[in-house]
């Protein structure tokens, strides 16, 4: 069949990134939005745009009813999910085939199957790929918890069966802690994920996480598009990811992406996945779990092997085979991705919603910026904080950091606080250049950012005592402003 | 018409600088202590300033947080506090040394209340946590700005805030 | 030896390509400025900036001995000419290296041999190479033109032996017109080049205008990097470009890029540089000139090969050899150039100099914009109207052209009129996608670029309308802004 | 406050359109002839306006050139006048057949002419080319706006001119 018509059920970036692979395409784009999006991006680029209700996510974007509603009454044929939201919701794929409506994603049975942790570590088992040491079931009670924990060794790792995104996590050092990390683990799932079963895993110090790219289509070929390297993290959630890792030799990929595929193809999996692994200083690699959605982190393999994933994904979804074998997919040089988020890195990552009075984003050779944001543009308070994706590609890794120390240096944004200076810091630092990566690196360097030091002190003194200066002078000067003053005078409301 | 100099106390880090401005733009000379430069200074869009100074040329971008003044130039973050000289003089006239006294913590933006670290009675040093609030689908951290004694918690886990409740007062 | 600091001659789009290459190589960049470009973007990218004097360019970025002096003064210890103004005047890269600068392009010598047009057809013409056929010397005499003008035949075209860029060129139909188009082509050619030298060349009717990027080290090796198609042009000056050319199968492709290195290698070429032929419906191709420089359009070679040229510049300035072999040379996808000049496509393509009070310019998946300007910038009117090259990359041809219709849609520019509109019409043309391309493609299609076409009519009567009544409203609207407010009163100047 | 109806007379190619519009910022009632829009617009930046049209969403770039609209939609440019009813009686009153009556020509911009093609006593039609001027590097070719008689021309080829200055006349 042929999909004529999206309707996008997200915003921000990725909304903007659907909708820019379906104009491509020749796909018309249908938008929704809460009413703190009427003038987000994705609203202005889509064909069409409709309203769905308050900002809270569950009275928007999580409401299955009112997005098949909008999607039918729009005329659309295809639903895309993009990440998060509702984009890992069986019950929501289920609802756009009840109405007709093609889901951009995998059968509700493969999402169900991976979504709950156990019993895809139960499919990994069973194709005898290496899974991290823990239960295969959700587990209760303190007997068999205790018991099982002395089998799996501290410290080890309380998970919740249905979480994602680092939430419902916790690590436990010894057997005392392990109640209490228990009740709050529980708690903490049951409050975000609506369901408070929980498993145990060994816990890995400072393991490396490294994900496979998968790509099925309906006629059951499954390829890899290589690996991405997402271990710099703060809280579990990822800051900077590259691909390829500079971690992963050919012959790993290729065990790696071998996995990935098989667990894929096992679980009767269709259109974009991801199947995450912890790598191990020696190289062995453990299933972690897949992710039945677009990833945020997706365009740095589409830099490095030139296939449009989001392409790939509308034609899957429209029936038709997979534009490419196994052998067509080759990496060439480096792709880099930095997440450039509404926060405050200086003071414990305070979102820093509200409006983005000045803006100038990096571009030039090699640089893709997929943003969400544009100049004028307010930050709501009710979603997450992510601006927008900055990615470059470069010939070697070395070569797409120096590109990237360079974007970075070039995008300005004005109004609210972004991670923009860590992430400088970060492409900066030595191990990073050394491709010395793990979970624990972003906690380890953190303390070694600090503001204020000395390198530019003398220039941020003289930038700010001239703003002030010049609001003191602008006060007093009381004749009327000649019509080519407007625009800076316009713009002065951002020098108080 | 702008004053031929203007002072300014400026506070950046534990440091205060004298600094002493005078021209007209674009053209500036700006003295800090013992340092003069001439300055070439234009704002070339909201918040962001080019500086030639003797040739080297950098971008700053200024902007107000909350009563300070944040300054990005490249990968570096400067907070720093910028008042002409009298306004300083008198705001500080007679206060307490910074920091001190009582503090009251107030919810910035709208959540949800996770963890509370601290109960009614408790000392607190500068930097302890107060307590974690969940808003934007991340979890925060909120800390005593300075020591003191936890007088009032008026929130309790779970609970929803609105931007500008206030939370915990320390006395 | 090792450059650690250039000085960029040049301004605009160009400089800020090469600022990014010097920083992203660890380079010291100097910019130089006018007194108009004080607030340009290479100004602000750039580490250092020293003024050069008033606007018009013979008395800043075409004074020798100003840029020759503020490169000494700063340190510099390398001269980037970027393209037009000094790059490819023998003179300055004469001047460069007396003062011992390292001149980022091919030696003095090369650049004289291959600047007067008819020594380039000559040094052809020895290697076997074909040319157009015409003089291969100025010519000049009334008696001594006609017989060559009837040896060659007409229509033919009289074009200045030192010239460029379309200037000092002129059809000649038939004997008649032979003297009186001669005299106007010998003092523009005067004017422009301040010399008047002119030559003879048959006039190929709607020739494909194809060159071949060469890049040539100082240890002799000399490699191609394929072909770019520069068929859209009005006025003889180019509009959209593209890599490879649709035109162009491997074969011809060879045995251009064996042709061009062959030209590169008599001449004596180091650094990068361009070589032009036509080519007849046959695929039958003459040399026409080659490019001492590096190329506006060079972006969409570097999309499709994956090396930066300006990169490679300033490594084989630095004495180093070439980091590729031909055999390295693997071209991927398709990409294309538009270029976005600050003109009024509907009224003669009048410059349009101005404020850019808007700026919104398209990113996300393989769009890539070189420009030079920025929200807020005011476009000079004493240099070219080039604002800013929009490229994309596709992973076929249809698929840069789908990408390219979606880039030019999403790019707003408010303050100036551009080339958008009529780029947009150009790339969704039926012939374009067919890639039936001739350098009279735009001169055909024109006249169905007209303004006020139903489409959207009742659309841009309502933002007409609406604009007019919201200033209206406010002119009677008494009570003071609230603050959050500034922002968009800053902004209403524009709606007048 | 605006009245509850504004009407604008709108002018765009050879035809014109009475317009009414009624609402506030952002919900408007904008009735174009027969066509009646309910229509949610925003200013998202200075001249980049968003509008809902019953789900259909578009961006419209609108901005003044010298006295004229010029609106941008996706990739088609239209060139309006608006005007509020009552202003356009006064302004229209009693004038001639628009395009008609005499006309000068001024250099927009600073540059020099390269060519002229006309002298005095010529008669010229609408779009005949006038001259053509060297500007920002790229040649101009100015045409008649309206048909009449050269009645001066007061440059010569190869003069530089200054932006304002005027070049020819047609009577």
């Amino acid at each position: 069949m042929k999909i004529n018509k999206v309707l996008v059920a997200n915003r921000g970036e990725i909304a903007v990134r659907v909708i820019r692979a379906c104009r491509e395409q020749g796909i018309s784009s249908v938008a929704v939005f809460s009413d703190a999006d009427r003038e987000a991006l994705h609203v202005l680029m889509a064909d069409e745009a409709y309203p769905i209700g308050p900002p809270p996510p569950a009275e928007s974007y999580l409401a299955i009813d009112k997005l098949v509603r909008v999607a039918k009454a729009s005329g659309a044929d295809a639903v895309h999910p993009g990440y998060g939201f509702l984009a890992e919701n069986a019950a929501f794929a289920e609802a756009c085939g009840a109405a007709g409506l093609v889901f951009v994603g995998p059968p509700p049975a493969a999402i169900r199957a991976l979504g709950d942790k156990t019993a895809a570590r139960r499919i990994a088992r069973t194709l005898g790929v290496p899974t991290v040491p823990g239960t295969f079931e959700p587990v209760s009670g303190a007997g068999a918890m205790r018991a099982a924990a002395r089998e799996i060794g501290y410290p080890l790792m309380v998970k919740a069966a249905m979480g994602g995104g680092g939430k419902g996590m916790r690590v436990v050092r010894s057997e005392s802690e392990l109640e209490n990390a228990l009740a709050l683990a529980r708690s903490e799932a049951a409050y975000a994920f609506g369901d408070g079963a929980v498993y145990l895993e060994r816990y890995l110090a400072e393991p490396r996480h490294i994900e496979v790219q998968v790509m099925a289509d309906s006629r059951g070929r499954v390829i890899h598009l290589g690996e991405r390297e997402c271990s710099i993290q703060r809280r579990h959630q990822k800051l900077v990811e590259e691909s390829p890792s500079p971690f992963v030799d050919a012959s790993l990929r290729e065990r790696l992406g071998e996995a990935a595929c098989r667990v894929a193809a096992a679980a009767g999996y269709v259109n974009a996945g991801t199947v995450e692994f912890l790598v191990d200083a020696e190289r062995n690699f453990y299933f972690l779990e897949m992710n039945t959605r677009l990833q945020v982190e997706h365009g740095v393999t589409e830099l490095v092997t030139g296939i449009d994933l989001v392409r790939e994904q509308l034609r899957v979804a429209a029936g038709e085979a997979l534009g490419y074998q196994q052998a067509d997919v080759v990496m060439r040089g480096a792709a880099i991705e930095c997440r450039i988020n509404a926060e405050d890195p200086f003071s414990g990552w305070m979102p820093s919603p509200g409006m983005i009075t000045g803006l100038r984003a990096a571009s030039g050779p090699w640089v893709r910026d997929d943003s969400g944001a544009y100049e004028g543009y307010t930050v709501p308070r009710f979603y997450d904080t992510l601006l927008a994706k900055l990615m470059v590609w470069g010939v070697d890794r070395e070569a797409a950091i120096s590109r990237m120390a360079r974007a970075l240096a070039e995008y300005k944004v004005v109004g609210v606080l972004t991670t923009i200076p860590v992430l400088a810091h970060i492409v900066a630092h030595e191990d990073f250049r050394a491709g010395k990566l793990s979970t624990g690196f972003l906690d380890r360097i953190l303390p070694t950012l600090t503001a204020n030091r000395d390198r530019a002190r003398s220039i941020a003194i003289i930038a700010a005592v001239l703003a002030e200066y010049e609001r003191i002078g602008h006060r007093t000067d009381v004749e009327p402003p000649s019509p080519s003053d407007n625009w800076r005078l316009g713009r002065r409301p951002g020098w108080r | 018409m702008s004053p031929a100099t203007t002072k300014f106390i400026v506070t950046i880090g534990d440091a205060t600088e004298t600094v002493e401005v005078s021209g007209q733009a674009p053209r500036y000379r700006v003295t800090i202590g013992s340092e003069v430069w001439e300055v070439d200074g234009r704002l070339t869009a909201q918040g962001i300033y080019s500086l030639l100074l003797g040739g080297a040329s950098y971008v700053a971008d200024v902007r107000d947080e909350g009563g300070s003044c944040v300054v990005d130039v490249g990968d570096e973050r400067y907070v720093l506090r910028v008042e002409e000289e009298t306004r300083h003089i008198i705001r500080t006239r007679g206060r307490s040394a910074a920091g001190a006294g009582p503090q009251t913590l107030v919810a910035p933006l709208p959540g949800r209340i996770v963890r509370i670290s601290v109960k009614p009675g408790d000392r607190v040093e500068k930097g302890d946590t107060l307590l974690v609030i969940e808003a934007m689908k991340m979890e925060n951290e909120y800390r005593a700005a300075s020591e003191g004694t936890v007088a009032e918690v008026r929130v309790v886990p779970g609970q929803a805030v609105n931007g500008g409740d206030v939370l915990v007062v320390i006395a």
